[in-house]
């Protein structure tokens, strides 16, 4: 069996930020990523970041990408891609799968989880013809693979996963041809809306898609209006010209290792689903395990990286990496980054779901 | 379905090596080291498979190998998750019928 | 007060509810009494093999027999195909020693009505294509099937709840008295209470507990079995196999069989039966842990090697799950079926260890003929007071 | 057209709405009940895209609280693996939790 | 069909801020028709976690203070028209405008992230919020530097007419 200080499972921008943050105080730490390239969502993420210029506002979601990875390696991070994690054992064994080809049992004094979300799906029927696909997918072909899934595009869910997809899907080149949301007001921000729509983009609230059709692919989808009960009307039909459907609703945190080892769940609609309980230095209810980011509640990528820092300077605390002085001071300086992303009419709930997290007692 | 030549944010399409593969006994090329799934979207492939109780046609989901709704046969060996595994030179890979059918080679 | 019945069947796994289920056709008003959820014991998490090669002749094979009729009017019964198949089974023989053990088993089996003989290295083959080399021939029998356990027991539960019975989830028993009728009064976690003349324990692996909650006497050991469910895939060859191995030894006594330590901790045997849903379950362990359900790191890496050892086509088939179920067994390894000697009306239905699958509806049928008033003369071997010497050892 | 209800919500074991719904209306209310007798969930992703789904329809048809509903236990492996990661692997002697 | 009362419905059901929510919100000022410089306006109206606005500008002009969820306000005493937070922004909400900057042509200059870009001269057709074409206007020039980090500028004179209205050009067919 093998032996590290400090586990990262994950090399998303929450992950990375952990690493960075307890080798810099000191800890060996092995970073995993069941990716052959690490970042995350963040290589997906061509836009450029809100917050303050401490979150590096203003730059693109690539570039603080490639920005950690410079700074993982001149800390000599090590990392290990094509690594999946599939079970936590006694608290303290990670076992790893390296290359779908061989085992390894790592035991690690602290685990931090990192793991990220899945999307959610939306289902009706032809939701499983070729063309119907995660917001995230989507993302994913034209970012990362540089192929367009489709020219003509239905967006389901105006949350900023959905919107800044539609943005990305219009960069790429494809024709989103409408944005539906089934609540009676779009989700997401208003600059991001307003850019989206600028470029000519229908948004229908109080819609869903009530159909896809097509033979071997999406050829066309029907729209139709919802009243205050959430149900369709009839007679509000619209028939859309549409190759592809992308759904952007929602995400939900990807426990299954943080469960599968013994977390205490908690459930927080607002944060997508059950959570892992945590504490305000993102510990679990098993003292060596912590979380970074979306496992521990959905957020965005800032804060995931905010909440890195305090993990991972957490766990180095806890080895007695930095005193407790050093730490107080370095754990604040985060948290008070991130409160401030957890602020105003959108970040106002998040914080306070975040507080009924922490705040839960728990047994 | 095509590839994104030009990018506003991501540039020019980098040149790479390109690499054949065999994609229901059609020689086709693929950009060396992308995923087999990014190739196939790129010509147009409107499906990877016909599922087992229905035979209903699906494609890529979630793009990152967790649904693994993708997936094809590939060098005889079924139910490999397309939009994670990148093609290599000389690739055989097929349209997956139900499970598919081992490689008899035996 | 909850209720009152003609029969309380203690237990909801697929022993249970073919007792209550053939009970209620029987006209009884029947409850079955479930701790868990649907499914949540030794039947939700073991193979579906209707198998009769492993069975000595005896009681255990001819039970199987009438199992499989059984199984057969179910389909209709239930309007269910209840995964019923019929793939075959081929037991692997590796050595010159195991086929000499296995030609003399298979001959009292023939004689015994089985459908069953040898195939040699290429008839084997044939059928198996993708084996690895080790093997030089096998067994074959067409009689060997299957059903799928979750459907058989949906089906008996919905039928029979049609019919009347009461599947109550989540209610463990905690305590089995008699009123002053002379009736059994069965409490649960939920503080309600159940009376009924007659209580069968169907509890598998905790009939011992149950039973002694009435006073009663059962000697059941838990045996860990782990098992390890694959993906979808091509069918890899036609039957399903298991290998000549343990068999062998249960078979031969002195036979020594090349196992490593840990193998023989784990009790590794190979089955690998073809599901319903077109994935394979490959088992299995065989261990003594008590009631420990978990699964183990050594025990899927054992299962693992195992199977990538005999069909080494495996290798690149994904593996989605690891379920374990504990298996009840008994001293002798034959069920218990009867009524306790001195109990009027408190019955005990458990201790198939690996064939409960196979042997359910045949169990429940008899049980049910033998509440009514029919009893089977053969069931003697099967009765809990088989083993009252060790009971008073005990106490 | 709104009352479709044969579409699916598994999409690896092609299991549908009306399947499901129909399984919940017999009584059996527990995710786990739900999976076991439909096989929703219960395939190559193990319920990631349905699980949830699966829960709020749970609780929409029995007035359960979603929390209750969504309370399952996790598996390793948690990713699905090929056989031969594990054939000559590592590994303590860990037992599941 | 886009109705007037499209318009109304405001930011949440259309995706755009409508006129009167612009009006209410103390972000958005559009610069006064005498000015005679080109000066920054914001639609940023939401109060969202973000500051890059108040810290990319040289001379302190726009301020959202230490609360970052503040709504950012535009000093026209200030703002000489620089252009640096119109890349700056993330939200892509703030462009650059000027009334009659030439006879009967306003001066826009906003921010572009699409291919093709507009050759210097060309005539495009100017969209409102709703990408609703409005008129046709000239391209001035397309500015592309590395410190706007891949965010094109593109300067257009437009009809008088629409002042208000305009915010961006259509999107041009693929080469």
């Amino acid at each position: 069996m093998e032996e590290r200080e400090v586990v990262v499972i994950g090399a998303g921008p929450a992950g990375l930020s952990a690493a960075l943050e307890a080798a810099r105080a000191g800890a060996h730490v092995l970073l995993v990523d069941e990716n052959s390239k690490p970042g995350g969502q963040l290589f997906k993420q061509i836009h450029k970041f809100f917050g303050s210029h401490e979150h590096r506002a203003g730059v693109r979601g690539i570039d603080i990408g490639t920005q950690l990875l410079e700074e993982a390696e001149r800390l000599d991070i090590e990392v290990w891609l094509d690594a999946e994690a599939c079970g936590i054992f006694n608290t303290t064994d990670v076992w790893i799968v390296r290359n779908k080809e061989k085992s390894v049992t790592v035991r690690a004094k602290r685990i931090i989880l990192a793991t990220g979300a899945v999307e959610n799906s939306v289902n009706f029927p032809g939701w499983s013809l070729p063309g119907v696909m995660g917001a995230g997918a989507a993302q994913t072909m034209i970012n990362l693979h540089r192929v367009l899934p489709g020219q003509k595009i239905l967006m389901v869910g105006s949350g900023n996963v959905g919107i800044i997809v539609s943005y990305q899907l219009l960069q790429a080149g494809a024709d989103v041809k409408a944005v539906v949301e089934a609540a009676p007001r779009l989700g997401g921000y208003g600059v991001h809306t307003a850019k989206v729509r600028r470029a000519g983009v229908p948004f229908y609230t109080s819609h869903t898609v009530l159909e896809a059709r097509g033979t071997d692919h999406v050829e066309s989808a029907t729209i139709v209006q919802l009243d205050d009960k959430w149900k369709p009307i009839p007679g509000t039909e619209k028939e859309l010209d549409v190759d592809t459907i992308c759904i952007a609703a929602g995400l939900t945190p990807l426990v299954e290792l943080a469960f599968a080892a013994g977390c205490e769940p908690l459930y927080s609609p607002l944060l997508g689903g059950m959570v892992p309980w945590h504490d305000r230095s993102m510990a679990t209810s098993i003292p060596t395990i912590y979380l970074a980011g979306d496992i521990s509640g959905v957020e965005e990528a800032s804060t995931a990286m905010e909440e890195g820092r305090m993990a991972g300077l957490s766990a180095a605390y806890s080895l007695g990496y930095v005193d407790r002085e050093t730490y107080a001071v370095g754990f604040d300086a985060a948290e008070k980054r991130m409160l401030a992303l957890r602020s105003g009419m959108f970040g106002q709930k998040r914080r306070d779901a975040k507080a009924a997290i922490v705040g839960h007692s728990r047994g | 379905m095509q590839r994104i030549i030009d990018h506003p944010v991501l540039g020019p399409l980098p040149e790479v090596k390109m690499v054949r593969i065999i994609v229901d006994g059609e020689s086709l090329m693929a950009r060396e080291g992308e995923m087999i799934a990014a190739a196939l979207i790129a010509t147009g492939k409107k499906y990877f498979r016909k599922t087992v109780k229905t035979h209903e046609p699906r494609g890529i989901y979630c793009g990152i190998g967790r649904c693994t709704d993708c997936v094809m046969t590939v060098n005889g060996i079924p139910n490999v998750r397309t939009c994670v595994t990148p093609v290599e030179e000389g690739m055989v890979i097929e349209t997956q019928m139900g499970y598919g059918v081992w490689k008899q080679e035996q | 007060m909850a209720g009152s019945y003609d029969v309380i069947v203690i237990g909801g796994g697929i022993i249970g509810l073919s007792c209550g289920y053939y009970l209620t056709k029987q006209g009884k008003r029947v409850a079955v009494i479930e701790a868990g959820g649907f499914a949540d014991g030794a039947s939700g998490a073991c193979d579906d093999m209707i198998l009769f090669q492993s069975k000595k002749p005896g009681i255990n094979l001819e039970l199987a027999f009438e199992s499989l009729e059984l199984y057969k009017s179910l389909v209709g019964e239930l309007d269910d195909s209840l995964g019923f198949a019929n793939y075959g089974g081929m037991v692997l023989i590796q050595n010159q020693q195991e086929l000499e053990v296995m030609e003399e088993f298979v001959t009292q089996q023939q004689s015994y009505g089985l459908d069953v003989k040898i195939l040699d290295r290429k008839e084997m083959l044939r059928k198996q294509p993708f084996l690895s080399d080790r093997f030089i021939a096998s067994t074959y029998s067409p009689m060997d099937s299957q059903a799928y356990p979750f459907a058989v027991m949906h089906k008996l539960s919905g039928k029979g709840r049609k019919l009347g019975m009461q599947v109550i989830h989540k209610s463990p028993v905690t305590g089995i008295e008699k009123d002053g009728n002379g009736d059994y009064r069965v409490s649960t976690g939920q503080n309600l209470t159940y009376t009924a003349p007659v209580v069968v324990n169907a509890t598998g692996a905790w009939a011992g507990k149950v039973a002694a909650l009435a006073g009663a006497y059962v000697p059941m050991e838990p045996r860990r079995g782990q098992i390890i469910i694959t993906e979808k895939v091509p069918a890899v060859g036609e039957t399903n196999l298991w290998t000549a191995k343990y068999l062998v030894s249960k078979l031969k006594s002195g036979f020594e069989i090349d196992s490593t330590e840990e193998e023989k901790r784990l009790g590794l045997g190979f089955a690998f039966t073809r599901t319903e849903g077109d994935s394979y379950l490959i088992g299995s362990t065989r261990e003594s842990v008590g009631y420990d359900k978990r699964t183990t790191m050594e025990g899927i890496r054992a299962i693992i090697n195992q199977a990538v050892s005999i069909v080494p086509v495996l290798k690149d088939v994904n593996f989605i799950r690891a379920i374990a179920g504990l298996r009840p067994a008994t001293p002798d390894g034959k069920m218990i079926l009867g009524e306790h000697a001195g109990m009027k009306g408190f019955y005990t239905a458990a201790g198939h260890e690996g064939d409960g699958i196979s042997l359910a509806p045949i169990t429940g049928k008899l049980l049910a003929d033998m509440v009514c008033g029919t009893t089977d003369a053969r069931l003697g071997e099967l009765s809990p007071n088989r083993f009252a010497k060790d009971a008073k050892e005990v106490s | 057209m709104a009352e479709d209800k044969d579409f699916f919500i598994c999409r690896c074991e092609e299991v549908t709405l009306r399947e499901i719904e129909q399984v919940i209306d017999e009584g059996y209310d527990t995710l786990d009940d739900v999976k076991r007798i439909t096989r929703a969930g219960m395939g190559l992703c193990q319920g990631r895209s349905c699980s949830k789904v699966i829960a709020r329809i749970i609780s929409q048809k029995t007035g359960k609280p979603i929390e209750e509903v969504l309370q399952v236990s996790y598996r390793f492996p948690v990713r699905t693996e090929k056989m031969k990661a594990l054939e000559q692997g590592g590994g303590s002697d860990a037992t599941d939790n | 069909m886009e109705t007037k009362d499209t318009y109304e419905k405001g930011l949440k059901i259309t995706g755009a801020p409508s006129l009167d929510e612009l009006h209410a919100s103390p972000c958005y000022q559009l610069p006064p028709k005498e000015r005679r410089a080109l000066a920054a306006v914001i639609e940023c109206i939401e109060g969202i976690p973000c500051n890059p606005c108040e810290t990319s500008c040289p001379v302190g002009a726009i301020t959202v203070g230490d609360e970052i969820t503040n709504l950012p306000v535009v000093d026209f005493e200030k703002c000489t028209g620089c252009g640096i937070c119109v890349a700056a922004c993330p939200g892509l909400a703030i462009y650059l405008k000027k009334y009659e900057f030439k006879e009967n042509l306003s001066y826009i200059a906003f921010p572009f992230e699409y291919l093709p870009l507009p050759p210097e001269g060309a005539t495009v057709q100017m969209v409102d919020r709703y990408g609703e074409y409005v008129c046709d206007g000239t391209v001035l020039r397309v500015v592309k530097i590395k410190r706007m980090d891949r965010t094109t500028v593109v300067h257009v004179s437009y009809p008088n007419d629409y002042y208000e209205r305009v915010v961006n050009m259509k999107r041009l067919p693929a080469n």
